[in-house]
């Protein structure tokens, strides 16, 4: 049977208007805060433990769990925040439940404050999404007009406000502590744990952080019923999961699957296969956190455990598919340019770790690697795991990591062969004139900014490696066809 | 201080008025502002925006030499409202109903129209102060240094004995003294009324056991102070002075009067480091050593004594002062035989009740003690009057505000204040041959962006400051922080000497200069 | 309680962590950012260790022990993860031991020796020097920066000066003063805390360069001459050129804490200025003065001084203490004035 | 929008607001524009106008929505229309010339327009 | 918009953004958001006024400013051009549209023509991922562009 999708937390995405809430409350909106009031706070969240709803951000930690931890302590003030800090370079999960369903973020994030006893909310969420900033606006206003926020909803005592917060573009606010921290006002540095947020979070005071994508399935949850949602998905990994499938697949698009689909199932059946029909070769999970996955790992069943198990993680819901043109020694490259530019620079090893990785990297991307240096990149990678302060710093050598594992012989291509076969290391190209190709226009010469090529008009022309900077002005000049590159 | 430097952080509310504490004391500012970020609420009252105020829950801006009004505004509102400590004044104190029907007219209007601090901020004031668990005052020569100095240190002590913040942690009296021994030098005797502890020289008991423990007779009478000496030498009554590293010259107010002074002197001896201004008029001039080439004690601003080691040699022939004092004492028919300071501290002890119990061997096993220490059991006592007053019963005394000695009219329409930046020491005899501490900060006249305006100047203009008395040309520092109508100068500068300036007018019973308040117009030259 | 590291036991108090035990017992863990003053900042990681029972490498400065707590410094993950670690701080910056004056006092020398890493295996491209002399007394070289923040720290949180703080981020975060001015242009007042607590060369006075360095100083302990706050500190003394060639404060004192402000770390130079006064001085009759021996100026200052004595009366006659020499030569002198001149006309400037 | 005062009043509004909506569904052509961020990067926000412009030509009863994220980027700018009683049909790149074609040739003459696309729903 | 901006201006503009968020240190962020939006840049003078504001150390509205990268102390053209840098867009060649963009307008990632018409700037993800690769300008975004298509892009902002 081919594989579906399941909406649960896309649920009303691109079905409803999302600025207005009868919309929402015409499809069940706001019931579930409804039914939520009327029973105990900790039946709310024995109800989110028994669904086995994890968090949806990355890490995977047991909502219903998290709910309890910050129930627990007595404060004055406790928070729920949402973390709208999508900052994954490749996925929109938030963005679009955010622009497409912003009410059922709100409703949760009220249950939630229900739940662990927190009467004011914030939505951390990025500068760079003006339009979700602005349905979430109107979301907000119409939900007070509607007294389904605010003071006393539905006359059951129970109060709730939801105020937002920009970002201003640090992916590691997407780490809870650093995300208080900036919410603050300060840096965005991540402080070690404990204590964790649930005990001291927001100025001081017990705080729930969930992300977007885990607040969207508690309305559903709280409507159809623990055992529903439980009953979708493996053992382990409850629900359906969002990914953001981009890259070199036919159908790019925001999908939504039960746990334990395959990443076969995804790529192929949902997401119509390799874009141009070419060769698949990796897909990329978990953003700059996770791993390239190779064709072996098609049949893994996507749930928490097998993809980290398989080298990679969950992340957010990033899934990058890459083709045969892809450089995956590139590719690591990239990420780790990422993580680079993004560490907070709080502790050392991802400060200067990560940037001894890229330096590596850099080298043999340009030919100028050795096969010790793989060792190094190994070695680094496992101590910057082990040592570094955050989520950032602990899984950014995964990328280097998976790739190491499951494309060691374009490494060792870079290497030794000096050569890229997806031709994307500028570094390792030579261009190379065709001559039968070649009419001896001059165009090439003219483009060439570095006098690398020779040739008489209406002579065959020629391309001194030493002079060339490979900067394919040649290639892109030729109008025969007479540039090659190798 | 009544109390010690590591219990500052420890109080509810901080009071600092009349210190530029981050200037002059720049340590124990650090200490204060970081209490402040910790939560401790901090008040300055002060004429200029010092830089604590940043740190300042409440910062007010007085009118120079308005501080007994303002402290009798605050007693007058905590009394009101019931915010004295009714206890504490029961048991403790004396003088209270005097106290009370003085304060009764300070209402904040009129301590409004006196000292410029809006009658809201005034209340603010109180209500924070009044209500504080616990709350320590500090204050340095911005309070002393006035005809009225003494009427403003009695009402420091009322206003924390109404608050009963008197003998706790956290809370005191707490003057910030501003030379390294200046509280060893009084401890020491080196005033004209007492000897070493502040035994009276007039009491014939105390004249009795110093006679029996030095061998001698001694002068029944009270001496001079300084400011009345010079005085006095100026009009040829006194005959010589031995100036021990001081410099006068430098620090005394008008500075034209106190070298017409010391040049009629028949016999001037300078014990200096340095050619110091005063040393310039000396008939004789011996070299002394200087702190890292001696061993010895400082007492702090806390009382504390703490022990120096010598470090390093001194140049040429110089000598430790007390090696000079003997060597001259012996030259004039005395037998002393001191061979170190050690002994000198031994002896010191002796006759010193508050000093009994310390030596060099137990200041050297710790952090120093503070006194009274009586004896060598004696922890020593970082807190003062804790259960009862040294003398019994404390004093409250009722005090009525009077204006400085001079003030600005039409002639001098600027009130002039004066006193220390960070980077130079008092006469800058030795911060001023640290090169580095040279280019840091040099002589200037803090003004106002108002008053700079109607100069029609900017930054580093000359300026030229006029008093009664004298007048200087220094470089503008405008500043948001100075308020309109007041100017600032530094008294560090032998080459803009703001004493050229001041006032002589003395406290009549201290005898300190008014060195905060007079008047003074600005030019541009 | 009993804490069990790298096989011994060693007794322990609730509330301390790994480090510190560690410490206390000189037992040695590479650290870089931990300093009792400005506290944990979990940042170097050079500090991990083992713990039995624990997952992964832990942070020996953030762990607080429990009764029987079985830590391993030296297990081989940690030493290899330790030795990472620094050897990125040393290859990441330019450590130019042989001129830094922090040379034999540098935390991260004595972790790269405890860790035998000879010299750095990583390669950072060329480093353009960065470094900030603006300060008149402090020194600043970036590319000798491992960016701990202990300065930070000590420039918040200790002194309270609020000039320093961590700019950009990433491999780019360096420390910055107010909003990215030169040290020099700052509003920084050079009290120098974050000299006093930088663990490398990072922070240097610009004053001790070429001379003698840390070994080679004897540190004798003495109490700032300025103001009346009395804070203690440590004088560093080149013996053989009778010279001071810096002042440390005094870490442990409960009177400052190690904090000292320009003039008492800095303004030690009158010492040995050239304008000492080395032996007395007489006046001559056109206003000159002489030199003179001890024996002539203090037999002239005898005659003199008896002389109007006993013509004018001992009244006559006025002394002036001073606060700033010690107490046993206040006394000496007041006891002078008092026994030999016979007059209580004492005072000294306490009031001006 | 009034003030929602219990939870009876909810479940009202709500079983409501839905015969609402199946009411309209039965009786009126309800077109959806999708008008996320992407959507608009493609171009849908001339499609919305053109259908909010042309709609009130046509003898029909109508309602215009626009939407979130319909998930199907690699189809955008996307419409979905619902004729009365039928099932809901998703066009793909929509532009001006295609929603003219969808207004002429499948709302109002029923015929099938190139383009569309599979759905998930649940 | 020039780079001297009177300080009272400033001090006034500042004033009323704070106090608009209570002069709440927390809120710093949203505060330099606003002061951005407003002067479309956040130079010394506009920190210096919000940590005197605030009363806050100006290093920590420094550090702040210099750690997110949605600030920035230099101002940016008329037409701010932003190429994301997504993992989506990458693979899909936005280094080629970034180079291509690079020497049309003849400056570096990062700065600004000397006319002050374009400022060119790379951001991570826009989460336009299904339209890779993307960029923007100002708020309008245009997808699956092409190294080619930089000059037309460019073309339709006329000085």
């Amino acid at each position: 049977m081919k594989a579906q999708q399941l909406k649960i937390a896309l649920r009303n995405c691109g079905f409803i208007d999302p600025e207005e809430i009868q919309d929402y409350i015409a499809n069940e909106g706001y019931l579930a805060l409804a039914s939520s009031l009327s029973g105990s706070r900790q039946a709310v969240i024995e109800t989110i433990k028994k669904s086995g709803l994890r968090g949806r951000g990355g890490g995977g930690f047991a909502t219903g769990l998290k709910w309890e931890f910050a129930a627990k302590p007595e404060a004055d003030r406790k928070f729920v925040v949402c973390n709208a800090d999508e900052g994954d370079p490749g996925a929109f999960m938030d963005r679009a439940v955010l622009e497409g369903d912003p009410h059922s973020v709100l409703e949760a994030m009220a249950i939630c404050g229900y739940a662990i006893g927190a009467d004011e909310g914030y939505i951390y969420i990025r500068a760079e999404y003006p339009l979700a900033i602005k349905r979430l606006r109107i979301a907000i206003a119409q939900a007070e007009e509607a007294g389904l926020l605010g003071e006393n909803i539905l006359n059951s005592g129970f109060s709730f406000k939801i105020k937002l917060k920009y970002g201003a573009g640090a992916f590691v606010c997407g780490e809870e502590t650093a995300l208080i921290k900036s919410m603050e006002g300060h840096r965005g540095e991540p402080v070690s744990k404990p204590p964790f947020p649930a005990t001291k979070g927001y100025r001081g005071k017990p705080t729930n952080v969930n992300n977007v994508e885990t607040f969207a399935n508690v309305p559903a949850i709280i409507n159809r019923g623990a055992d529903w949602f439980a009953a979708i998905g493996t053992e382990k990994s409850k629900g359906t999961k969002v990914f953001a499938l981009a890259g070199k697949v036919k159908k790019v698009g925001l999908v939504e699957v039960p746990m334990g689909t395959t990443l076969r199932q995804l790529i192929y059946e949902i997401g119509g296969g390799i874009l141009g029909d070419k060769q698949f070769q990796a897909v990329q999970t978990g953003g700059p956190s996770g791993g390239c996955l190779t064709v072996k790992h098609l049949d893994t069943p996507i749930d928490y455990e097998s993809l980290i198990a398989a080298g990679s993680m969950m992340g957010s819901g990033g899934m990058i598919v890459m083709d045969e043109d892809d450089c995956m020694v590139a590719v690591a490259q990239f990420y780790l340019d990422f993580t680079m530019e993004e560490s907070c620079g709080k502790c050392v090893p991802c400060r200067e770790g990560n940037k001894a990785l890229y330096n590596i990297l850099h080298k043999i991307t340009h030919g100028e690697g050795t096969m010790a240096d793989i060792d190094r990149l190994k070695e680094l990678a496992v101590v910057i795991k082990s040592t570094s302060l955050c989520g950032l710093g602990q899984t950014a050598p995964n990328p280097v990591l998976s790739t190491i594992n499951n494309f060691y012989d374009d490494y060792v291509q870079h290497i030794v062969d000096k050569k890229c076969r997806a031709k994307r290391c500028r570094a390792l190209l030579e261009y190379r004139v065709v001559e039968e190709n070649c009419i001896g226009c001059g165009a090439c010469k003219r483009a060439c900014p570095a006098d690398a090529i020779t040739g008489e008009l209406k002579q065959k022309h020629f391309i001194d490696q030493e002079k060339c900077i490979k900067c394919g002005a040649c290639h892109q000049k030729c109008k025969f066809n007479a540039i090659a590159i190798d | 201080m009544t109390n010690d430097i590591a219990g500052l952080t420890k109080s509810d509310v901080a009071l600092i008025i009349g210190s530029d504490t981050s200037e002059a004391h720049p340590v124990i500012a650090a200490r204060l502002k970081r209490a402040a970020k910790n939560g401790m609420k901090l008040i300055v009252i002060d004429p200029k925006r010092i830089k604590m105020a940043d740190y300042a829950t409440i910062y007010a801006c007085q009118r120079p030499g308005t501080d007994v009004a303002v402290l009798n505004g605050m007693m007058h509102l905590i009394i009101k409202n019931g915010w004295e400590d009714k206890e504490f004044i029961a048991e403790r104190v004396e003088g209270y109903e005097a106290l009370k029907a003085e304060v009764e007219k300070y209402t904040p209007e009129y301590v409004e129209k006196i000292s410029g601090i809006p009658a809201k901020t005034l209340e603010e004031i109180a209500e924070l102060y009044g209500k504080a668990p616990t709350a320590a005052l500090y204050y340095a020569m911005g309070i002393t240094q006035h005809t009225t100095g003494v009427d403003n240190v009695k009402s420091t002590a009322n206003l924390q004995m109404l608050c009963g913040n008197m003998g706790k942690v956290g809370g005191g009296v707490n003057p910030l003294r501003g030379q390294s021994n200046v509280q060893g030098a009084c401890d020491m005797g080196g005033l004209p009324v007492v000897y070493t502890a502040y035994q009276q020289v007039t009491n014939a008991e105390v004249k009795e056991k110093y006679e029996k423990f030095w061998g001698c007779s001694l002068n029944a009478n009270n001496g001079l102070p300084m400011t009345v000496a010079i005085d006095k030498a100026y009009e040829g009554e006194m005959k010589a002075f031995y100036v021990m590293g001081e410099n006068p010259m430098m620090s005394d107010p008008d500075l034209h009067h106190a070298e017409e002074a010391f040049k009629k002197l028949e016999f001037l001896v300078v014990e200096d480091i340095f050619m110091t201004e005063t040393a310039k008029l000396a008939h004789v001039i011996l070299p002394a050593s200087t702190w890292p080439e001696k061993q010895g004690t400082f007492t702090n601003t806390e009382r504390k004594v703490q022990l120096l080691e010598k470090a390093v040699e001194p140049p040429g022939e110089a000598k430790d002062d007390w090696e000079i004092h003997q060597l001259l004492a012996n030259k004039m028919g005395q037998q002393w035989a001191y061979t170190c300071s050690q002994e000198i501290f031994e002896e010191m002890t002796k006759c010193t009740p508050s000093y009994a119990g310390m030596s060099y061997e137990r200041l050297r096993n710790g952090y120093g003690l503070h006194w009274p220490c009586p004896t060598p059991e004696h922890p020593g006592t970082p807190v003062l009057h804790v259960g009862r007053f040294t003398k019994g019963k404390g004093t409250m005394f009722a005090i009525p505000f009077k204006e400085p000695a001079e003030m600005p009219d039409a002639e001098y329409p600027i009130y002039l204040t004066t006193g220390r930046i960070l980077q130079h020491f008092h006469t800058a005899t030795m911060t001023r041959k640290s090169p580095g501490l040279c280019n840091l900060a040099g002589p200037s006249v803090m003004v106002s962006v108002e008053d700079a305006e109607t100069m029609g100047i900017g930054n580093s203009a000359k300026v030229r400051v006029t008093t009664r008395r004298g007048s200087i040309v220094t470089n503008a520092f405008v500043t948001k922080r100075i308020p309109k109508g007041t100017a600032y100068v530094p008294f560090h500068f032998a080459e803009a000497p703001a004493n050229m300036l001041t006032n002589n007018a003395l406290d009549p019973v201290a005898k300190i200069p008014e060195y905060k308040v007079c008047a003074c117009k600005l030019e541009k030259a | 309680m009993l804490v069990t590291i790298n096989g011994k036991q060693y007794e322990a108090e609730a509330g301390q962590t790994i480090l510190q035990v560690a410490k206390k017992h000189g037992l040695y863990i590479p650290s870089l950012c931990y300093h009792q003053k400005v506290g944990v900042a979990g940042k170097c990681r050079a500090c991990v260790v083992e713990v039995e029972g624990m997952r992964g490498l832990q942070t020996s400065c953030s762990v607080v022990v429990r009764d029987g707590m079985n830590v391993s410094t030296r297990s081989e993950k940690a030493l290899q993860a330790q030795k990472l670690v620094v050897d990125l701080l040393l290859s990441s910056g330019k450590h130019d031991c042989l001129s830094c004056a922090q040379n034999g006092k540098c935390e991260l020398q004595d972790a790269a020796y405890y860790l035998g890493i000879e010299r750095p295996t990583l390669v950072f491209s060329d480093l353009e020097p960065h470094g900030d002399e603006s300060s008149e007394f402090i020194k600043v070289d970036h590319n000798k920066c491992i960016s701990c923040g202990r300065c930070v720290a000590a420039c918040q949180k200790t002194v309270t000066n609020d000039v320093l703080d961590f700019g950009y981020r990433g491999a780019n975060t360096e420390i910055v003063f107010d909003d990215g001015k030169l040290m020099g242009k700052s509003t920084c007042v050079q009290c120098g805390e974050c000299v006093q607590i930088c663990p490398v060369g990072a922070l240097t006075e610009k004053k001790v360069a070429g001379q003698a360095r840390y070994w080679e100083t004897e540190k004798v302990k003495s109490v700032c001459p300025y103001c009346g706050v009395g804070c203690t500190m440590e004088i560093h003394v080149d013996r053989k050129l009778n010279k001071i060639v810096r002042v440390n404060g005094d870490e442990n004192s409960p009177v400052n804490e190690g904090m000292l402000c320009v003039k008492g770390r800095f303004g030690y130079d009158f010492v040995d200025h050239s304008d000492r006064l080395t032996s007395p001085m007489i006046r001559n009759d056109d206003g000159s003065f002489r030199k003179a021996s001890w024996d002539e100026a203090l037999d002239l200052v005898a005659t003199k001084l008896n002389d109007i004595k006993v013509k004018h009366g001992t009244d006559k006659i006025m002394g002036l203490a001073s606060a700033k020499v010690t107490n046993e030569e206040n006394y000496t002198f007041q006891k002078f004035m008092r026994t030999v001149i016979g007059t209580n006309n004492i005072d000294h400037c306490a009031r001006l | 929008m009034d003030k929602v005062k219990n939870t009876e009043e909810l479940k009202v509004l709500q079983s409501t607001l839905r015969k609402a909506a199946e009411e309209a569904a039965s009786s009126k052509v309800v077109i959806k524009i999708a008008m996320a961020t992407c959507s608009i990067a493609s171009g849908s926000k001339p499609v919305l106008d053109f259908f909010k412009e042309e709609m009130p030509r046509q003898p029909l009863e109508f309602i215009i929505k626009s939407t979130g994220c319909t998930g199907l980027c690699h189809s955008e700018p996307t419409v979905e229309v619902t004729l009365p009683g039928k099932a809901p049909v998703m066009f793909g790149h929509v532009d001006v010339k295609k929603a003219a074609a969808i207004v002429n040739d499948y709302i109002k003459g029923g015929k099938p327009v190139e383009g569309t696309v599979e759905v998930c729903r649940s | 918009m020039t780079c001297s901006i009177n300080q009272q201006i400033i001090n006034e503009k500042i004033v009323e953004i704070c106090s608009e968020f209570k002069n709440d240190p927390d809120e710093l962020i949203a505060i330099l958001h606003k002061a951005q939006g407003h002067f479309g840049f956040l130079p010394s003078e506009v920190q210096q006024a919000v940590a005197e504001q605030l009363h806050i150390p100006v290093s920590k509205v420094f550090g702040v400013v210099t750690f997110y990268s949605y600030f920035t102390m230099e101002p940016k053209g008329k037409y701010p051009i932003s190429i994301c840098m997504g993992t989506a867009c990458y693979v899909k060649g936005a280094e080629k549209v970034l180079h291509e963009f690079e020497s049309k307008l003849k400056i570096k990632n990062g700065q600004t023509t000397s006319d002050g018409r374009f400022s060119l700037n790379t951001l991570r993800c826009i989460g336009a991922c299904g339209l890779a690769p993307v960029v923007m300008i100002g708020e309008k975004v245009y997808g699956g562009v092409k190294p080619e298509d930089a000059g037309k892009i460019i073309s339709e902002y006329p000085a």
